[in-house]
């Protein structure tokens, strides 16, 4: 049980007034330091799933939810948004409604969190100079949050959260607003910290990126979880298009060329792999 | 110049709390004190407040701007229709000049005067964070302290959202110039965007707000924002409150 | 055990909702600001600046909308002119007023907007009339409502009337609006949102 | 239907220029997509089509006719525009009537609209939700809503902006079939996009902008070829075409068999 960083047992949730269950009898475990992934087709319930993780479902949302979710072996219904702060934190979509709206610059903006947990000055000061470091957003440390490009102020989003320290990050589309260079640049820090033991949790629609990325991948359809496992066996598996993914280019194109028996029968789920498995069959043509 | 901190003026190195604290008293003494002179001292003394703290043109520009449309006003309606008036000075032919309403005229001004220039010098020498900081470190709710600095920093983001909103309409073929009944047919495919948008996004700003301890009840808020109690504080405030206190016995005295 | 959480669970919602309402309330402020700017952007001589406050009233209540009211005043107060301060009073009083009637039912057909309406333009003369009056003495400075103030007490001497003819007037058009306005986009407000607020505009689960 | 921009140049502040002279065609009905890293210029530059802002230098000819000549009101109807977000256009109850606004706004007949309602509902898979409210659906059909609210004007050329963003398979599928079918109707798109994948499969045409200038116009082949170029730009190739570069293939593939064609070309 100790090396688990989320348990969700048998999670079912509905919205108030809805007839439609957002999730339903979901269970499974994200282990501590691992880079787990979520995907699916939209609507199909991985926004609610990520709120469970952070509190704000049952704290926040209205809704009917059954079943429980245990951070770090502790309910979230024990427990207040607060307090889960400090052990697991949400970056979403879009900038702008990820600042706290009381700070005139991003200095402020990073400490937030900090003065609401009563963190002294001098080390609140420590605490924010290292995090515009990591996120890059040094230079623009003076400006307000709110004058930013939605590039720039996704980085402060991303500050503001990871300075309150959590051991779990969940990722929601946090990148979408971003253009791909600038998405690369975020996740090469994500897997830093991941390196470092922070335990990831992302959902995203670039398959290439959660190949690249993820060691598991829990693929959900309609509110439930419908296939588990590493990103070479969920993105080798036929049934995938009937659950709205489709596996990374690299997989396909692996797949394609395995099946004409011009590469040797791997899958190759990110660029990296697939470049080797193509090299070696052309070597093997010569 | 250039490299290093801006340099500060001694009004804007001030707490919060004590300009606060001075609109209070000064304002209070003037309304207090039975005529206009007291009123009108202070004001000449807020210029060379203004000067000190290098804003002495808007200063005066408010002050002016205000003060002189709002004198001739009240000297029309006072001074020519107020009830009190008793003492004629000049008969004007359509209406009598009366003593009584241009004092109570000068009275009104004056201290509405002194009140306009104090906020004024305080807003413009105060940085609303810090005033919020010094706020919620005195104790008030940080709810509150939210309140005011997020209505703040959400008018000037809704206004450029209303500019782009203005561009997506009129690329939808709504007209925002020409006659009258056509700009009014605007409003509403401007404002309805911006008020549903605002409404949705305010449940995930809420979020946030949640995910980063804002509901948090049983610790005392800190703030990035320094706010210090100096020496000149201190004595200013004490200043202020000795000086009301000697405003209100003279005043008792003078009427009596 | 289960019992516990669940009673837990209730406590812990109850306590979140108030942050859920509190952020709309800077937001509504935005609309009452947002709605005085667009009516100079479109050139309307209008100030259509309550829109912001009917609609927080619908969704949390009187008191809500008052609060808004106040931070409304405050912002102009602190932003453009210290002048509108004072007249924050009469901002709380539409507020509380209109927060009322629309819990009273009043705003659920065209008949109760119609009261409404009135009711609140008959607040806003006489509060602010007072403010002019009492604060100001009459007139905060040369614009068109003290101007018209002006010409009518030339004609009538009679300071109180003359303060509150020429607001009287102004406010009927603009409140008339402004509740047109508000009645529309509260109509158009989406369930789904609606759904995460009080009670009363729904039924539980 | 043609839009020229001549030695278009473009500030929000004249000492501050955001375009810096671009010339260009838009004509015919091949699909055009325009790329570039985030602050590249390539909002500002469609916005000039339909006069939304206008050059501070050079000029912009709709069909011949200055695009400054009448508002964008009125050019909306030749010239249509999906903004980004579609919260900053969406404001009534229902999709039907969101539909309505914009033909009415231009004076189409009610028999058209009428008709016109139930095709766009369809090509936009919007028909079982036409009276739901827009704030109701998801997001994916919201940006749909948006597309659809614009193509029921009927304009020459629709403008999409990042319709891409957040998209999901089915959503990139659907977007795909929406810019062939007005294809075929004899229509231009033109689309900002940061998804290469789906840029290189859907457009003829690939416009890269970099700091306010067109650095390279061309066919997705010719494009994303250039390596050098792109670098400078910020931009990645699609991944198919990434993985052949890495292995050094001399052609430049999009799809798998395309990928495949050139893996047995290399190997003879």
């Amino acid at each position: 049980m100790d090396d688990l960083a989320i348990e969700v047992k048998d999670l079912s949730f509905r919205y108030r007034q809805t007839t439609h269950a957002a999730l339903s009898h979901v269970s499974f475990s994200v282990p501590k330091g691992s880079f787990f992934c979520i995907i699916g087709g939209n609507g199909v319930g991985k926004s609610t799933l990520c709120n469970t993780f952070v509190g704000l479902i049952p704290h926040y949302f209205l809704g009917k939810m059954d079943g429980d979710v245990l951070v770090n072996g502790q309910s979230i219904i024990d427990q207040s948004i607060a307090d889960l702060s400090s052990q697991i934190g949400l970056v979403f979509q879009n900038p702008f409604n990820q600042l706290s709206y009381t700070a005139s610059t991003v200095a402020e903006e990073l400490a937030y969190g900090l003065g609401n947990r009563g963190v002294a000055r001098e080390e609140m000061v420590t605490k924010v100079e290292a995090v515009a470091k990591l996120m890059r957003i040094d230079q623009v440390f003076d400006q307000n949050p709110l004058d930013l490009s939605g590039g720039q102020a996704q980085r402060v989003a991303f500050g503001s959260t990871f300075i309150l320290e959590p051991k779990i990050l969940v990722l929601d589309e946090c990148t979408t607003q971003l253009d791909p260079m600038g998405a690369d640049e975020i996740f090469a820090i994500v897997k830093r910290l991941n390196n470092e033991g922070i335990t990831v949790i992302m959902v995203d629609h670039d398959m290439e990126r959660v190949a690249e990325y993820a060691d598991q991948v829990l693929v959900l359809a309609d509110g439930s979880p419908v296939l588990q496992g590493a990103p070479a066996e969920v993105f080798g598996d036929p049934r995938l298009a009937d659950f709205g993914v489709e596996p990374p280019d690299y997989a396909a194109v692996t797949q394609a060329l395995a099946k004409r028996q011009l590469i040797q029968d791997k899958l190759g789920v990110t660029k990296d792999q697939a470049a080797a498995l193509v090299k070696e069959g052309l070597n093997h043509a010569d | 110049m250039g490299s290093g901190e801006p340099v500060k003026s001694p009004i804007e190195k001030l707490n919060p709390l004590t300009k606060m604290l001075a609109i209070f008293c000064l304002g209070l003494a003037t309304l207090i004190y039975p005529n206009s002179w007291l009123g009108l001292g202070i004001v000449i003394v807020l210029f060379g407040v203004a000067g000190m703290a290098h804003i002495l043109k808007s200063f005066a520009k408010t002050i002016f701007g205000f003060g002189i449309p709002i004198s001739l006003m009240l000297f029309f309606i006072q001074g020519l229709y107020s009830p009190k008036n008793k003492t004629i000075i000049a008969d004007l032919g359509f209406a009598k000049l009366g003593e009584e309403g241009l004092l109570y005229a000068a009275k009104i001004v004056i201290t509405l005067l002194v009140f306009l220039a104090t906020f004024y010098i305080m807003n413009q020498t105060t940085y609303a964070g810090k005033m919020v900081a010094a706020l919620t470190s005195s104790g008030i709710n940080p709810q509150v302290g939210y309140l005011i600095l997020a209505s703040l920093n959400v008018v000037p983001q809704m206004h450029r959202r209303l500019d782009v909103i203005k561009e997506a309409q009129e690329a939808r073929g709504v007209e925002t110039t020409g006659g009258l009944w056509a700009r009014l047919k605007a409003y509403i495919p401007l404002m309805g965007p911006v008020v549903m948008s605002s409404l949705t996004d305010a449940q995930e700003r809420g979020m946030t707000l949640e995910t980063r301890g804002f509901a948090n009840t049983n610790v005392k808020r800190t703030s990035y924002i320094e706010v210090t109690t100096s020496k000149a504080d201190t004595y200013l405030r004490a200043g202020l409150i000795i000086f009301l206190v000697a405003v209100i016995i003279i005043s008792i005295l003078m009427r009596w | 055990m289960n019992f516990d959480k669940k009673s837990a669970l209730s406590r812990s919602v109850k306590v979140q909702s108030a942050t859920k309402s509190l952020v709309l309330i800077p937001i509504a402020v935005g609309i009452n600001l947002i709605g005085g700017t667009l009516c100079s952007t479109l050139k309307l001589p209008l100030f259509l600046d309550m829109i912001g406050t009917i609609v927080i009233a619908v969704l949390s209540g009187p008191w809500v909308a008052a609060l808004c009211g106040l931070l409304t005043n405050l912002f102009l107060a602190l932003v453009a002119n210290p002048v509108y301060l004072p007249y924050a009073l009469v901002s709380v009083l539409c507020g509380l007023v209109t927060g009322y009637l629309i819990k009273a039912g009043l705003f659920r057909n065209k008949f109760g907007v119609v009261v409404t309406w009135l009711a609140v333009t008959l607040t806003n003369t006489v509060s602010a009339s007072l403010i002019t009056i009492f604060v100001y003495g009459g007139a905060t400075g040369v614009n068109s409502t003290s101007l018209v103030t002006a010409a009518l007490l030339a004609t009538t001497k009679k300071i109180m009337f003359s303060v509150f003819s020429s607001s009287m007037v102004e406010n009927l058009i603009d409140k008339a609006i402004v509740f047109v306005i508000a009645y529309l986009i509260i109509q158009r407000i989406p369930k789904k949102f609606l759904s995460q607020y009080s009670s009363s505009l729904g039924d539980d689960d | 239907m043609q839009i020229d921009l001549q030695d278009l140049h473009f500030g929000y502040r004249p000492e501050h220029e955001i375009l810096h002279g671009v010339d260009l065609t838009l004509a015919g009905t091949d699909p055009i997509a325009i790329i570039g890293q985030n602050g590249a210029g390539k909002t500002t530059l469609v916005k000039q089509f339909n006069g939304i802002l206008t050059p501070t230098s050079g000029h912009v000819l709709i069909d011949g006719q200055d695009v400054t000549t009448q508002t964008t009101a009125k050019w909306s109807s030749k010239v249509g525009y999906v903004f980004q977000n579609p919260n900053d256009q969406l404001f009534l109850d229902s999709v039907r009537k969101e539909f309505e606004f914009g033909p009415k706004r231009i004076g189409m007949s009610s028999a058209e609209i009428k008709q016109r309602v139930d095709q766009v509902a369809e090509l936009v898979e919007l028909t079982d939700d036409l009276d739901t409210h827009p704030f109701d659906l998801d997001d994916t059909q919201k940006k749909f809503c948006t597309i659809g609210a614009i193509i029921m004007m009927n304009p020459d050329v629709v403008v999409f902006d990042e319709p891409t963003c957040g998209q999901d398979v089915h959503g990139d599928h659907l977007l795909n079939h929406i810019i062939q079918h007005l294809t075929a109707e004899g229509k231009l798109c033109v689309t900002i996009s940061h998804d290469m994948k789906f840029v290189s499969q859907n457009f003829k045409r690939v416009i890269v902008m970099s700091q306010g200038a067109v650095q390279l116009d061309g066919t997705p082949e010719d494009v994303f070829s250039q390596t050098a170029t792109l670098k400078t730009c910020f931009i990645t190739p699609p991944p198919l075409t990434q993985l052949a570069q890495t292995v050094g293939f001399t052609a430049t593939p999009f799809t798998t068999d395309a990928f495949v064609r050139a893996f047995e070309e290399e190997r003879k």
